[in-house]
């Protein structure tokens, strides 16, 4: 009696529901297709609309786009001297204001947690204390902003992107930590019109091969003061082959794109020179025991061992290698990865060479802000309590420095307000030259690789007080 | 009750037999939980199993629906072996079970208790039930109506509101109906009932043993009863197999079983209270 | 509920047969892996050596000698961790995710303090007292950190099904274990440098001082919690609870209480395994806890779970497949980069052992209500 | 499953039949045991650099910081909690009084005590060696600037002050209360879900009003503040009650017209999620994107583990094979073989590779116990992610380099679905979201979903019931398999690129929490922790609303889910079902007491009303 009715109206609710399912997925593949187009279609108009209002400078709300024929047309019309004599630009990526009492809005996209803060932590400090020493621009403060994080990962990269290009009054962005997250972030933030100026990418799909070809992930906007990998593996290559004289090595990565990378680097230049490769193997990150790995490499007795890692597994590789029969008179050899005053004062490590950037920063001194290196050191070592963990801090330190001057070279100041050209932020990377840093003179490439390309190896003095002897103490210097 | 009770005593001594062990023996390590049992039920037959604790009267339902494994001889059900089936396969083949302490799908309905059971007699897979076919809806109609049915067996205490209420909230005397429900609901030719009026009041007792009568009668069922209340054995069985330390010591009607020197010494030992 | 037993006899269904084929083919990449290794160290230029991986060069002996010492002493470690994992779960029925995060406390701890000690000048002067300092406090917060733990998070939670002690163990872990890095920093800290006979090879068997170390310091350990366990009153009431915790009770076993005493037993082996990790590696990290704590419950489940000495045979049977089988397994049959598999060997050993054994080595042994 | 928790718990036996306390008598151990756990927490808090890190975060533009507004929630917090035991299941012991208030401020002074001794400790001793956070920049911040011991005097000050508060608020009338915590709850939500608000307004057109709410560079600002509160206690006080009202309404529907009235509410909902994203800017249509993918991957394993019970610790290695199989199917850049399949065919494809790999996966694990099924299915997941991590398949799937340059998804030729615009990615997981929910829903109601059901409650008997327990485990395994690799299809077209890092074990735990932080088994409570996990807090690779949390996301999360299962082990949105089985206990009293259930006669009492058991 209850029961047909209990069977009809269940199958009603199932009908009912199965019409709501289906006519929502044909309104969304509409909505995904429709929206989509009216977005495009309303983009002209927009910046049509908004042009007039932000050459006139009067609605408070127009901040960005200016098309560049409104400016070309308008220009001369105006009969009181430019205000933006000699800011660079020619607004064709838009202009952005920054009211009188605001901030200059930069972001900082760098690895702040997880196992490759270690990483990207020194690069986002560096960062900081570069934005205070720098001051203001043109009366302007700069805000850095909330530090966003990288998580040294493509979805991540690409995520954090995405929140920065929200926010339109981004004039450029320090970042990535990761050439992985680099490779989805950076698309998106040039796209908006911003530059990403990364301390720590390196590998060369994201710039190009040195040669004149752009990478597969090269996008105009994008720079680096980091070095091409590239270099490096070519450098630590040309040392162990030249100046130790090896003709057998092998080398170590642990699964990360850019450890991996770089050992490849130095495996194919090696071989190039005319060398032996006797092994070529990987750990994880986590691994502890490396016997297993090491006794791998032992079998092919290789004169010198490349581990371009980063800690703690590099720690443990180079305290268990000597006791690993067959590699007792191996070479240790590793990059900048564990280049840092974290890993060199480790007793195992004495005697261990390093390929990385030259760390010899000694009298180098930011043109911008002034400061030593030696005085950025101690004013990070005060602040942070402890000695920056990674090899490329400084190489954060002068991307936001340049990024700073390109601001104040492509911004002029009217009505109180000041504005910010997009193109010519980059005009004024893409023509760096000879731009003294903490690391050293940099020059920017077309393709956005700035930092300076010298390699250097050094050979750890050993123990804790000679960390910064131990940095200077090059025994190998390539410059391609 | 003697009426239809001599005619399937009668059927039952002449059909074919439905179920069938054969020398099955038992073995947990050194222990022999069943040892050459052979015994036989046939169609439409009531038979309890009784024993003393710990001759192997369970062991002998798991065996069946092979929640353990035959160490030696063999289980013939409809003239096929059992061994090396599968729990859910010996329960499609026909034998429904029910269990020593009763053990629902608590926090299921009642009705979905019984839905659940008729699993290996649908066929509906996941794409019926995807694309909403009319065989799927069909079938969960047919599905229901049946539970339905089958509950309302039981007079007015499984239907109504109480369908639709978690099986946990029964009562004890109802979850041993629910239990029997469930069996019932997997199309059986033959249940495996243990212990079904363990724990329950004369009143509730008296009202199952005459269910179990009625199963036979009215839906055909072949039951095996495990039972310890000698009055509901009298009052049910067909014929009482007594097993003691995993032998069968006696077989025959109720008055013959009672009355076997051998049965009484296994249930009161020799004198000296040894079990 | 009756035993389950297993059952032989033919695969019957398609499942059964998939199964079959695994642990055929398991066994068969297992033989071949070994007979191309032994071909290769007989002469490893035969051509049955080359024909999966031509590059293949065999080990020497002192090679292959070195693999095990590490595996064993690594899995020595495994085994300790896993005592504690066996414990409770042998007396409570769930996996406590969070006890390799007590692991490394337990390393933490004997980071700290060894720090502390060698800034005083202590760990110089006298390392075996400073050795066995930093043992005692590192076992002392780390059986009060899984105290701890069991108060807060799981005894509220007794009773409740097992889905929901488990699922709260992997929140102490992040806890615990972002805690770490929120506290102490992000980076791998490390122990201050050992005295020279611990890292280096000893003449004695070609071991370095610090395996050797904790091959004993785990053996003995080993022996006092097996004395606890089956010898002392306390040990007798955890066996009665393990068995089952109502009829425990009934007996006038202060139930609470032992489960306290087991967990910080526990607690004690993990903090003991922590400090010998950081004598064998020398350095720490937040996420030191998490891969090797999961290693070790699958050694305790390789074992069999609630088995004290499977817990030892399956971590050292985990730490040993994972050093040793990469190179004689994998490598000979043409596997390249087999280090960065030695995870996946581990897990696979657990796979593999259930698949031919589901109740571990040794059987399990679990509580009365858990053997369905 | 047997029960063996006793249905009272000693202690709440004992305060049931305790006399009423006097009106001035406090239980001072519980009053400094909570105080010094809040003290504890507040140094723990206040050393892991989370007041400073959040220190940039401003809630009310001049007065008040994220950073601050962390440290004065727990004195506040325990100043209302100490009166707790007074109130039993909604019935006031004793009538509360001044006693609340004494409570709240000693409560709240220790709380305070924490962080004064913490800061007299940071000026004189230096733990910098361990502990990191042990910095003057600390000291400053909690001192306001000044010495040590004015951080002394003043957390003391402010720890009592919001202990007293928090005592007050237990006096206040319910309407009153719920007026005060609404306002609370407003200004602090409106600030901290600025970026969401004005990426809305500015999609809406309201820039005026969010302008007006918020100062030019972060926090809602003084006048806005008091506005904003003002406003929103007004409609609690208004809307008191209504809100309870039209959910009793809708509970007490019968039949159809419950059914419509559900139809309705999902139409509505889905008629949000449809046009919301048309107005959102690209910062929420992200995180929609973000949380929709979740979700899918959340509605996959909530086959698996909701309904079939089967705990799968390795959920992230469908997620993995469906990207990774997408990726080499479609991109031109993959290694070895490269067949450049548009999206929608790859996708096929890859439902079928996905399945086979839940069937390899599942085959051996499906009659393992339960929790080493949770510990083989992690070690699965892990396995997977270092195949398609190693040098030695890197011929096949790119190694460490992962596969770069996957082509955006094409739908029809209509329109390219890429993470630049995530817009379109949103609506394309939205569609699979509604197939992955409409799959789970006929599912759940259908002869497989009552055989999960059955094995998931017992599985010998659901066996013994006929019910081939593998065969039916094996389909969730694979159902869940299936879901899970459109997940991961639309990642690898949203990202454009696969590594091995997005697969870590971490990702399959997330998503196990998302299910049980919503609530197992029921997929409106999925979708909705999700989306407050996802969402707010953040994925493991993905940012969520509140950024500035990201490096002690994983910290709450972990102390997230332990609360959770303390105090609601059945998740925000709890099934039916699921419900039952944490409380069988107290709703068999409580059906007992409304006279539903059977007395032992068997079905001799008088009907009750019909309860709702829809589920």
């Amino acid at each position: 009696m209850g029961l047909p009715r209990s069977i009809k109206n269940s199958r009603r609710k199932g009908r009912a529901f199965t019409v709501v399912i289906a006519l929502l997925s044909v309104f969304a593949l509409l909505a995904a297709g429709c929206g989509n187009d009216d977005d495009e279609a309303q983009a002209p108009e927009d910046t049509a609309a908004a042009a007039p209002e932000a050459t006139t400078a009067a609605a408070p709300e127009a901040t960005t786009a200016a098309a560049p024929e409104a400016t070309a047309e308008q220009a001369p019309a105006e009969p009181a001297p430019d205000p933006r004599e000699g800011a660079l630009g020619d607004g064709s990526l838009g202009v952005v204001e920054v009211e009188e009492g605001d901030a200059i809005q930069i972001r900082s996209l760098q690895s702040i947690t997880g196992d490759t803060a270690s990483f990207g932590l020194p690069i986002h400090r560096a960062a900081v204390l570069a934005v205070e020493d720098y001051g203001q621009v043109r009366g302007f403060d700069v805000d850095l902003g909330t530090s966003l994080d990288d998580l040294c990962s493509n979805d991540g990269g690409q995520a954090a992107a995405q929140i920065i290009v929200a926010d339109e009054d981004v004039i450029g962005v320090l970042g990535t930590s990761c050439s992985g997250a680099a490779v989805a972030a950076a698309p998106l933030i040039t796209d908006a019109g911003q530059v990403l100026i990364s301390g720590g990418n390196t590998s060369p799909a994201l710039t190009s091969d040195l040669v004149g070809n752009p990478g597969p992930n090269f996008v105009e906007g994008y720079y680096r003061t980091a070095h091409n990998d590239l270099y490096q593996g070519a450098a630590m290559a040309k040392f162990v082959r030249e100046d130790l004289g090896f003709s057998t090595a092998a080398a170590i990565h642990d699964g990360d794109p850019y450890t991996q990378g770089l050992a490849q680097a130095f495996v194919d230049a090696f071989e190039r020179e005319g060398g032996n490769v006797t092994g070529f193997s990987a750990v994880n990150k986590e691994d502890t025991d490396m016997v297993p790995v090491l006794t791998e490499i032992a079998a092919g007795s290789p004169e010198a061992l490349f581990f371009p890692i980063f800690q703690p597994a590099g720690d443990f590789i180079a305290d268990q290698a000597p006791g690993v029969s067959g590699l007792g008179d191996t070479v240790l050899l590793a990059a900048d990865g564990l280049l840092n005053a974290n890993y060199l004062p480790l007793p195992q490590t004495e005697g261990m060479y390093f390929s990385g950037p030259d760390q010899r920063f000694g009298q180098n001194a930011n043109e911008s802000t002034g400061k030593s290196a030696d005085e950025l050191t101690a004013s990070y070592e005060e602040r942070y309590g402890e000695p920056p963990s990674s090899a490329f801090w400084a190489h954060g330190y002068d991307a936001a420095t340049i990024l700073l001057d390109a601001i104040e070279a492509a911004s002029w100041t009217e009505d109180g307000s000041l504005w910010i050209d997009r193109q010519g932020v980059r005009d004024y990377l893409y023509a760096l030259r000879g731009y003294s840093g903490i690391i050293g003179t940099l020059n920017c490439d077309d393709f956005g690789d700035c930092g300076s390309s010298k390699i250097t190896v050094v050979q750890n003095l050993g123990g804790e007080e000679n960390v910064q002897e131990s940095l200077n103490n090059v025994v190998f210097s390539y410059e391609p | 009750m003697t009426e239809t009770h001599a005619a399937a005593a009668i059927a039952a001594e002449t059909g074919p037999p439905l179920l069938e062990t054969k020398a099955l023996s038992i073995d947990f390590g050194g222990l022999h939980a069943l040892n050459q049992l052979t015994f036989e039920v046939r169609e439409g037959e009531i038979v309890s199993v009784i024993g003393p604790n710990g001759a192997g009267k369970t062991t002998l339902f798991n065996a069946i629906t092979a929640t353990v494994e035959a160490s030696a001889g063999d289980i013939v059900f409809e003239g096929r072996s059992l061994l090396g089936l599968d729990p859910n396969q010996v329960t499609s083949r026909g034998i429904a079970r029910t269990f020593q302490n009763v053990r629902l799908f608590a926090n299921m309905s009642v009705l979905e208790n019984v839905m659940v059971s008729q699993h290996c007699r649908t066929k509906q897979h996941a794409f019926g039930a995807l694309l909403y076919t009319k065989a799927f809806r069909r079938e969960e109609a047919e599905i229901r109506q049946r539970a339905e049915k089958i509950l309302s067996f039981f007079g007015t205490r499984l239907v109504g509101y109480r369908m639709d209420q978690p099986a946990f909230t029964l009562s004890y005397a109802n979850r041993r109906r629910l239990e029997i429900a469930r069996a019932m609901a997997t199309q059986p030719k033959l249940i495996l009932l243990d212990e079904p009026v363990a724990g329950m009041n004369p009143v509730e007792s008296a009202e199952l043993t005459g269910l179990v009568g009625r199963l036979r009668d009215e839906w055909g069922f072949a039951i095996v009863v495990i039972e310890h209340d000698m009055g509901v054995v009298k009052e049910v069985s067909d014929r009482v197999v007594v097993l003691d330390h995993g032998e069968k010591i006696a077989e025959g009607d109720y008055a013959a079983v009672a009355s076997d020197p051998e049965v009484i010494e296994a249930y009161l030992g020799k004198g000296t209270g040894e079990k | 509920m009756v035993p389950r037993t297993l059952r032989r006899g033919t695969p019957r269904t398609g499942v059964d047969w998939f199964l079959t084929f695994l642990r055929v083919s398991a066994l068969t990449v297992v033989a071949l892996g070994l007979l191309a290794f032994i071909a290769q160290e007989i002469d490893s230029d035969n051509p049955f050596a080359r024909w999966a991986n031509p590059d293949a060069t065999g080990l020497t002996g002192e090679q292959f000698w070195g693999l095990v010492v590490s595996g064993v002493s690594q899995g020595a470690m495994y085994g300790l961790i896993a005592l504690g994992y066996s414990m409770v779960y042998g007396v409570l029925g769930f996996i406590n995710f969070a006890h390799g995060e007590v692991f490394m406390v337990g390393a933490m701890t004997g980071m700290i303090t060894s720090n502390k000690l060698a800034d005083a000048g202590m760990w110089e002067s006298n390392f075996i007292g400073s050795l066995v300092l930093i043992v005692v406090v590192s076992v002392i917060v780390c059986s009060l950190t899984a105290v701890i733990m069991e108060r807060v998070a799981y005894r509220p939670l007794r009773g409740q099904p097992r889905l929901i002690p488990l699922i709260t163990s992997i929140g102490v872990s992040f806890f615990i274990q972002n805690a770490s890095i929120v506290l102490l920093g992000p980076a791998a800290k490390a122990y201050p440098d050992v005295p020279d006979w611990v890292k280096t090879k000893h003449t004695f068997l070609q071991i370095e001082g610090s395996r050797i170390l904790v091959i004993l310091v785990a053996a003995a350990s080993m022996i006092c919690l097996w004395y606890v366990v089956e010898r002392t009153k306390s040990g007798r009431a955890m066996r009665a609870v393990a068995e089952d915790s109502e009829i425990a009770a009934l007996m006038g076993i202060d139930v609470n209480r032992t489960i306290v005493k087991v967990f910080a037993l526990g607690g004690a082996m993990a903090g003991m395994a922590g400090i010998l990790w950081g004598i064998l590696f020398r350095s720490v990290i937040h996420s030191t806890g998490f891969l090797p704590g999961i290693k070790a419950f699958s050694a305790a489940v390789v074992g069999g779970i609630g088995h004290l000495g499977g817990a030892m045979t399956g971590g050292l049977t985990i730490g040993v497949a994972e050093s040793v089988g990469p190179l004689v397994i994998l490598e000979p049959l043409g596997v390249s980069g087999v280090s960065q598999l030695r995870d996946a060997v581990a897990f696979a050993v657990l796979i593999g052992v259930l698949l031919l054994r589901p109740s571990g080595i040794f059987g399990e042994r679990l509580p009365a209500e858990d053997r369905t | 499953m047997t029960d063996t928790a006793s249905p009272l718990v000693p202690g709440e036996a004992k305060a049931l039949l305790a006399p009423p306390r006097p009106a001035l008598s406090h239980d001072w151990r519980r009053i400094v045991r909570i105080g010094s756990i809040a003290a504890l927490g507040q140094a723990f808090i206040a050393l892991s650099n989370m007041p400073v890190r959040l220190d940039e975060r401003l809630i009310v533009k001049p007065v008040l910081s994220l950073g601050y507004l962390v440290l004065l929630f727990l004195p506040l917090a325990v100043g209302y909690r100490q009166g707790h035991q007074t109130v039993r299941e909604g019935v006031p012991v004793f009538r509360p009084g001044l006693n609340e208030v004494v409570g709240g401020f000693s409560c709240g002074l220790i709380a305070g005590g924490g962080l004064a001794v913490l800061a007299v400790l940071l000026a004189n001793f230096d733990l910098r060696e361990p502990l990191v956070n042990w910095s003057p920049i600390l000291l400053d911040l909690l001192a306001f600037g000044n010495q040590a011991w004015f951080a002394a005097v003043i957390w003391l000050a402010i720890g009592a002050g919001m202990g007293t508060v928090g005592g007050v608020l237990r006096l206040l009338g319910p309407t009153s209360r719920r007026a005060v915590v609404t306002m609370a709850i407003a200004v602090a939500g409106a600030a901290v879900l600025e970026s969401l608000v004005v990426d809305l307004a500015e999609g809406m057109g309201l820039e005026a009003l969010t302008d007006r709410l918020y100062d030019r560079r972060g926090g809602v600002n003084w006048n806005s503040a008091l506005g904003l509160a003002g406003v929103c206690g007004i409609l609690a006080v208004a809307g008191r009650g209504r809100l309870r009202q039209a959910r009793s309404r809708h509970a007490e529907l019968q039949g159809a017209k419950r059914t419509q009235a559900n139809a309705g509410l999902m139409a509505l909902a889905a008629a949000t999620l449809i046009v919301l994203p048309l107005f959102a800017g690209k910062l929420t249509n992200e995180l929609l994107a973000n949380v929709g993918l979740f979700v899918l991957l959340a509605l996959g394993l909530n086959v698996v583990v909701g309904l079939a019970g089967i705990l799968d610790l390795g959920y992230v290695a469908f997620f993995a094979v469906g990207s990774y199989s997408t990726a080499v199917l479609t991109a031109a850049t993959s290694p070895r073989i490269a067949p450049e399949m548009p999206w929608l065919v790859a996708l096929i494809v890859v439902v079928i590779i996905t399945g086979l790999a839940g069937l390899f996966i599942g085959a051996p694990v499906i009659r393992m116990r339960g929790d080493y099924l949770a510990i083989v299915t992690l070690g699965f997941g892990e396995i997977i992610r270092l195949l398609f991590l190693s040098d030695w398949l890197s011929g096949w799937f790119g190694g460490s380099q992962g596969i770069t340059m996957i082509p955006a998804a094409d739908i029809f030729g209509l329109t390219e679905v890429s993470g630049t615009d995530p817009r379109r990615v949103f609506y394309l997981v939205l569609v699979f979201c509604a197939l992955a929910i409409y799959v789970s829903w006929r599912l759940e109601r259908s002869r497989m979903g009552r055989a999960w059901m059955a094995v998931r409650e017992d599985e010998t008997v659901a066996e013994a019931m006929g019910i081939n327990t593998v065969n039916v485990k094996l389909l969730a395994f694979v159902v869940g398999a299936v879901l899970g690799s459109f997940s991961g299809a639309i990642f690898a077209a949203k990202v454009g690129s696969v590594f091995p890092a997005s697969f870590l074990i971490l990702v399959s735990i997330v998503i196990l929490v998302v299910v049980i932080f919503g609530g197992m088994g029921n997929i409106v409570g999925v979708i909705a922790g999700a989306a407050v996990l996802i969402g707010v807090l953040g994925g493991p690779k993905q940012p969520g609303l509140l950024i500035e949390f990201s490096e002690f996301k994983l910290l709450i999360y972990g102390a997230l889910l332990i609360w959770m299962m303390l105090a609601r082990p059945e998740g925000l949105m709890p099934s039916v079902r699921r419900t039952r089985e944490l409380h069988q206990q107290e709703m068999a009293q409580d059906a007992w007491l409304r006279g539903e259930v059977d007395d032992d006669g068997g079905g001799n009492r008088p009907a009750g009303p019909p309860v709702a058991t829809q589920s």
